[in-house]
């Protein structure tokens, strides 16, 4: 190997989007630890484009990166960039999505979406007593992530014939967007319990039109991610709860696996899942912005 | 006769859009008893103010046969450089000093923020002819880089009470954000109608070699009118992070096809030299009438985007056929 | 036999042809004579397919024909030359020329080598001396109106419309055109004839109809009728000539241009001119096609300020003129030669066009716009609904007048005209004239250039011959006569 | 002289952003050792294929003075109409029908759609005189909610190695995406070169009410190139579907703005009538090296939307001042 001081090795890391705060905390996790790890890195921003990501992967592959840590846009289309990489010898660690390719990847560090919701679904019937009715506001539709949280959410909520799905709008994972969404929709259902929210972003927002509308207190509003600001409004009363995919673990743990694989190190778990917590009031003193409290 | 249509030609056309705009309200009125509230339509209101803001810089700009591509972007630096200053200021540790910044300091560097983007780009559009098209497409790839390495992508959240006045105030029974609208809308209809600057951008959209040999100063024209553009997305940057007390990296992607959509449906056209400011307010109001109506009916997002296509396509084409016959 | 029964058009509220009905004949030229406005071009664009839509019906030999656009009525035997140039500046002019009669090779592909084969014929036979491949915007006005020529000989029509063919066009270039039309009668063609310079109706045309108001009120033969009869006819009164013995008032200097130079490129557009002009005085400028005079009057207005060199001094003092604003500002105004192009915002009312130069810094007076508008409508006889009514919708003459009233609106002390009365009928023409001779009466100095040796020998004091951006000839007001003025304005070396 | 300019004027104007894609190359290649490279070339040609085959519609529109800003929305509903039919077809449960769809159908089936939708786009520009810039905003959202109804939301995924060929294959020694790229470049410069067509598009862009005089049928050749323009984003749509072997719904978004910057970095004037295939071809490759050679680079992705903008208006600048000199 050119592994020595002058000719550190080329980590690429290559996450689905900039535009959204999860994943630049993720991306720079994973360049900092690798730049801990002696090696240079690399972010690039796929724009929630998959062919923009087949773009950086062949760019990547000719300016001659050993390892890519990898957020795919889509657990499909991301696999045959992947084997792109493969082929030119070239290891991926694939970050917090999965892709559908048992051998594709080098190792697959995950965080689960879909069961991640299944407890907040849980969480959200209980806290609404099993009954009552509510508001989803979705992510962007075309985006996959968006699916795999409403439907963990419906698997469990569904079979509650009392709690009634009023709305369900699409917020674009934007925090603006959402709120004006909720004010229009507060129109049309003055007298919801709760809204469950595909990202924190939204879930701000929501929380927010429920605010101006005076509806804060008796609304339940459930986020995702983990994000700084929910982790405080959860602190503050306000949220009720969100879940926490630990993107600090998941970027040090692939970064590290690149690492060991320069190393010589060749057998990794296929699929490692971080588990997700849910976040809520009687737990939040555990958690700040995107991880656990050290 | 030709008098009285010539005279009454302008009331006619914008009473195009109007009738659109009835149409539409009426509609949804029928279709949903929320719909004609008083309080729904403080909602409608609120949601497009930035719109309107933003949408009336656009006009000045389309009035010269101009575009500016750049105001969604513009619109998220200047709203997280308030954000930003607000919450930390200037910190300069290697001299151990530190500049704060008192919420007045805050706008203020906002909007000059905003207006030096703006300045930018009528500079580069009339020093160096580069097309508007081009120039602000440039920007605002720039100003979205700019917002990015300004919050290093993370939203700047928390900004206090007084901030959010702004964004979730109320005075005399109408939010504070209405006000701030028709401040500008106020603004705006004293310059187009009753200033020289008004006729200035008027002629140069109608005819700019005609313009330039009557001794209207063409490039200054143009330039003072890409700055109150950004001046204007300014105004909307921190009217959004005020209502979210938060400003967000992600802010305004795309608003200027919904800020161009609210232009053209209010009548101006694109090729410069005809339009009213308050047919852009009419089509600002027709989009946020119609985003409202197609959440409180709970429509699938999947079909809101084919019906809001429709409807904009509904809206010009009526436009069109009376403005013809008329 | 072109016949045209009862023809009705209007245009919203305005009727631009009430039940008109007029006969061609074959093997002879008619004039089409009216006042601007009267409807003559849009009876010629009823007649060539351009307005699909109108009351009546068309003969030709008897057989109706009916057609929805040109390319149609070309397909039948009409052609026409638009008053406006209707060329495309990108193109060249084999391109302009057989645009939309494209000749194809089988394949579709287009026969490039035919199309320029028989360009080059036509430009011969019309003398045009260029490369059919030149793009159009390359050409000077007077060209352009060539190749628009040359677009409607391509085809071999029955019946050839002019619609002020001649507008832009040098003596020289009249002539062959008039030699064209002289061959195209033998041919026994049917041709209509539109021009506002009467000269050339007498020079050509066999027979006439008069148009007013968009009804015919006269038709006859030429040979019976003198120019005053023609003009009467047209007016529907007589009209009283221009007063060629104005006093003259000598005036103290105003304008003094020494060694002005303009480049562009490597080529030298004026060499050196330099001239005064005194308070109430006309200096009229005369040139063929080409020899530089917009160029002269742009310069002083400051529009190529990085491409020449000279001074100017006004009323005495050096001045320094970047831009038209500065123009305006030291009180020099320019009327420019294209109405459509530089001078009005055809979109805007009369009231805005007319104020537009001469607007405050602030807020506007309404009252006191209208009034200004008011005061010049009337003053320049504006024939107008009402000050807010658009200008693309007057007649050329008064759109001319918006334009100068504009002008004047300025307070200026030079007035420089640019071919004033380009496309304008006789009796506007004699009324610009008054509206000149009157502002130099207040004491303006006034810089006109015209292509009509009449028009300049009319109303100049002194004249200025300009010959390939050189100054070749000064004539004083009595010395002057049409012979010297040309002999000095052709170029010596061919 | 004058003719001597005449002449070599389209050669000139188009060395310009040849002079600047050099400029840039040579740039890069001192840069990075790893810019060039056969790899790395046969890379940037790939990437840049879609923008090429996208932006040569988009050149035609633009010459006749228009524009397409549903390219992106078409590319998607397309590619996802291809995956759909090749893997699903039609199922008819009522009736328990089944139609299969060969990869052919498929391909025509997805092209067929494509220009459709750029039918409707001249059909309502034209019959109704809506401008270019809304009907085909509108289109913008019309296609991609419909891109929405038929995904579901859903990536269609799994399309088997034969349709995989298209996006990853070779031939003697080329990407197979970059012989159709040079297939229809070629058919390009035949209709804007040799056909009347393309003579009657520069016509109408140069000066409509002429190219009306001379008979041209406006309308149909407008229609024509909106045609062109969908058929052209549904090739796009079918060569990224086939290099991801995966149609996203959310393909193709902001495509728009690239493609538009294409041609107008090559050069071709947004007020219509000037313009060259091959200066859009460069234009596209500009914008491919650039983004390209800002990830060799190691350029953060923040400083590289900074970069990009100023780049694109450097381009353009250079390109301004050259051709006013000549
Ligand atoms: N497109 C139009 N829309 C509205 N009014 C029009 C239009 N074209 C012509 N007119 C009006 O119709 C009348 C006749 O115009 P026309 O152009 O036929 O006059 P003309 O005799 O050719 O005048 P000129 O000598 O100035 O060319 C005028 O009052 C004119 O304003
Ligand atoms: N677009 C152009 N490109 C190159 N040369 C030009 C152009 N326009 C004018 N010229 C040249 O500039 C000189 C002066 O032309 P200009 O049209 O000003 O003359 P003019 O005396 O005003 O004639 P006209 O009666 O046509 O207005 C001529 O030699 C002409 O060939
Ligand atoms: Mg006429
Ligand atoms: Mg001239």
């Amino acid at each position: 190997g050119r592994h020595d001081q002058q000719h550190p090795k080329k980590i690429a890391i290559i996450v689905s989007t900039l535009n959204n705060p999860w994943f630049v905390f993720l991306a720079q996790t994973a360049a900092k630890k690798a730049t801990d790890l002696g090696y240079s890195s690399r972010i690039f921003d796929s724009q929630n484009n998959t062919d923009l990501e087949s773009d950086h992967f062949d760019n990547a592959i000719a300016s001659g990166y050993d390892a890519i840590l990898f957020n795919p846009t889509d657990a499909q289309g991301s696999v045959t960039n992947v084997k792109k990489a493969k082929d030119a010898g070239i290891p991926v660690f694939c970050m917090d999505r999965e892709i559908n390719s048992k051998d594709a990847a080098t190792s697959q560090i995950l965080s689960d979406s879909y069961s991640a919701c299944i407890d907040l679904g849980k969480l959200f019937v209980s806290t609404l007593h099993k009954k009552g009715s509510y508001v989803e506001l979705l992510g962007i539709v075309s985006d996959n992530n968006t699916w795999n949280r409403s439907n963990g959410f419906h698997s469990v909520v569904d079979n509650y014939p009392q709690l009634k799905m009023v709305a369900r709008q699409a917020a674009d994972f934007d925090r603006n967007k959402a709120m004006e969404v909720m004010e229009s929709i507060l129109q049309a259902h003055p007298d919801i319990d709760g809204v469950f929210c595909g990202n924190d972003a939204m879930a701000m927002g929501a929380w927010q039109a429920l605010t101006a509308a005076g509806k804060a207190g008796h609304v339940k509003v459930i986020g995702f991610d983990g994000a700084d600001d929910a982790i405080r409004s959860i602190k503050e009363g306000k949220l009720t709860a969100t879940a926490m995919q630990f993107p600090k673990r998941i970027a040090e743990l692939a970064a590290g696996d690149a690492d060991e694989y320069f190393k010589g190190r060749r057998d990794f778990a296929k699929k490692l899942p971080i588990p997700v917590e849910v976040v809520s009031a009687h737990n939040i003193d555990n958690y700040t912005a995107y991880g656990k409290k050290e | 006769m030709q008098t009285a249509i010539a005279k009454y030609r302008p009331m006619i056309a914008r009473s195009q859009s109007l009738i659109a705009l009835v149409v539409l309200c009426v509609a949804l009125s029928l279709l949903s008893d929320k719909f004609l509230t008083v309080q729904n339509g403080f909602n409608v209101l609120r949601q497009i103010s930035v719109n309107v803001c933003i949408s009336i810089g656009m006009t000045l700009v389309v009035l010269t046969a101009g575009i500016d591509l750049s105001v969604g972007s513009v619109l998220a630096l200047s709203g997280a450089v308030a954000a930003g200053l607000l919450k930390n200021g200037i910190p300069w540790p290697a001299h151990d000093l530190f500049i704060g910044f008192t919420l007045l300091g805050t706008i203020v560097a906002a909007l000059f923020v905003g207006s030096i983007l703006g300045l930018f780009n009528g500079w580069v559009i009339t020093r160096f002819k580069v097309p508007p098209f081009v120039g602000t497409l440039a920007m605002l790839t720039i100003a979205r880089g700019l917002t990015m390495l300004w919050t290093k992508g993370y939203p700047i959240s928390g900004l206090g009470p007084k901030f959010d006045f702004i964004g979730s105030g109320w005075l005399l029974g109408i939010p504070v954000l209405v006000w701030i609208c028709v401040l500008i809308v106020a603004a705006a209809l004293v310059i187009v109608k009753k200033t020289a600057l008004g006729r200035h951008i008027y002629a140069i959209g109608g005819n700019e070699q005609a313009a330039r040999l009557s001794g209207i100063p063409i490039n200054r024209v143009k330039i003072i009118v890409y700055t109150i553009a950004g001046l204007l997305s300014a105004v909307g940057g921190i009217m959004v992070t005020s209502r979210l007390d938060s400003a967000q990296p992600n802010a305004g992607i795309s608003y200027e096809l919904d800020s161009i959509a609210a232009v053209v449906i209010g009548g101006t056209s694109l090729s410069g030299g005809r339009g009213t400011i308050m047919g852009t307010v009419l089509g600002a109001i027709i989009i946020g009438v119609l985003n409202n109506g197609l959440v409180l009916l709970n429509v699938s997002p999947f079909w809101q985007q084919v019906i809001k296509g429709f409807v904009i396509l509904l809206s010009v084409i009526v436009d069109k056929m009376n403005t013809k016959e008329a | 036999m072109l016949v045209a029964q009862n023809i009705g058009k209007r245009f919203g509220g305005v009727i631009a042809l009430n039940d008109v009905t007029i006969q061609l004949s074959p093997a002879r030229v008619t004039a089409i004579i009216g006042e601007n406005g009267a409807g003559k071009s849009t009876l010629m664009k009823i007649l060539s397919g351009v307005y699909a839509e109108f009351e009546g019906r068309i003969l030709l030999n008897g057989r109706e024909l009916t057609f929805s656009n040109p390319k149609e009525a070309q397909e039948k035997g009409i052609s026409i030359i638009h008053q406006e140039l209707n060329l495309i500046a990108d193109l060249s002019i084999t391109e302009n020329i057989f645009l939309g009669r494209e000749l194809s090779t089988r394949w579709g592909i287009l026969d490039k080598k035919a199309m320029r084969i028989r360009t080059a014929a036509l430009l011969q036979r019309l003398q045009l001396n260029v490369d059919p491949a030149t793009l159009i915007r390359d050409l000077r006005v007077g060209q352009q109106q060539v190749v628009e020529i040359a677009k409607a000989l391509l085809v071999d029509s029955q019946v050839i419309i002019m619609d002020e063919p001649t507008s832009a066009i040098s003596e020289a270039e009249v002539d062959i055109l008039f030699g064209i039309i002289q061959q195209l009668r033998t041919e026994g063609k049917i041709i209509a004839y539109i021009s506002h310079k009467l000269d050339e109706l007498f020079r050509i045309a066999d027979d006439y109809v008069v148009l007013r108001d968009g009804c015919i009120t006269e038709t006859g033969k030429m040979q019976d009728v003198d120019a005053d009869g023609i003009v009467r006819k047209m007016v529907g009164r007589d009209v009283t000539r221009l007063d060629q013995d104005r006093p003259r008032t000598a005036g103290t200097e105003l304008l003094a241009v020494n060694s002005l130079r303009l480049y562009s490129g490597n080529r030298h557009i004026l060499k050196d001119i330099s001239f005064s002009l005194d308070r109430g005085e006309i200096l009229g400028i005369f040139g063929l096609m080409g020899a530089g005079r917009t160029e002269l009057l742009e310069c002083i207005l400051g529009l190529h300020t990085g491409s020449s060199t000279g001074n100017i001094l006004l009323e005495g003092k050096p001045v320094r003129i970047r831009s038209p604003r500065e123009a305006i500002r030291s009180g020099l105004v320019l009327v420019p030669e294209d109405r459509k192009k530089d001078g009005m915002i055809a979109g805007l009312d009369i009231k805005t066009n007319i104020s537009l130069s001469s607007l405050p810094a602030g807020l506007i007076n309404r009252n006191k716009e209208i009034a200004l508008a008011r005061h010049y409508m009337g003053s320049l006889r504006i024939k107008a609904a009402s000050h807010a009514q658009p200008v693309k919708n007057l007649s050329g003459g008064n759109q001319q007048k918006v334009i100068l009233a504009r002008c004047l609106a300025t307070n200026p002390k030079v007035l420089m005209l640019d071919e004033p009365t380009r496309g304008i009928d006789v009796n506007a023409k004699n009324e610009i004239y008054k509206l000149i001779l009157e502002a130099a009466a207040r004491g303006l100095g006034i810089l006109a250039v015209s292509s009509e040796l009449p028009e300049i020998l009319a109303i100049s004091d002194r004249i200025l011959v300009l010959c390939e951006g050189r100054i070749t000839g000064k004539f004083t007001r009595g010395a002057a006569n049409e012979d010297d003025i040309l002999k000095t304005a052709i170029p010596k070396t061919i």
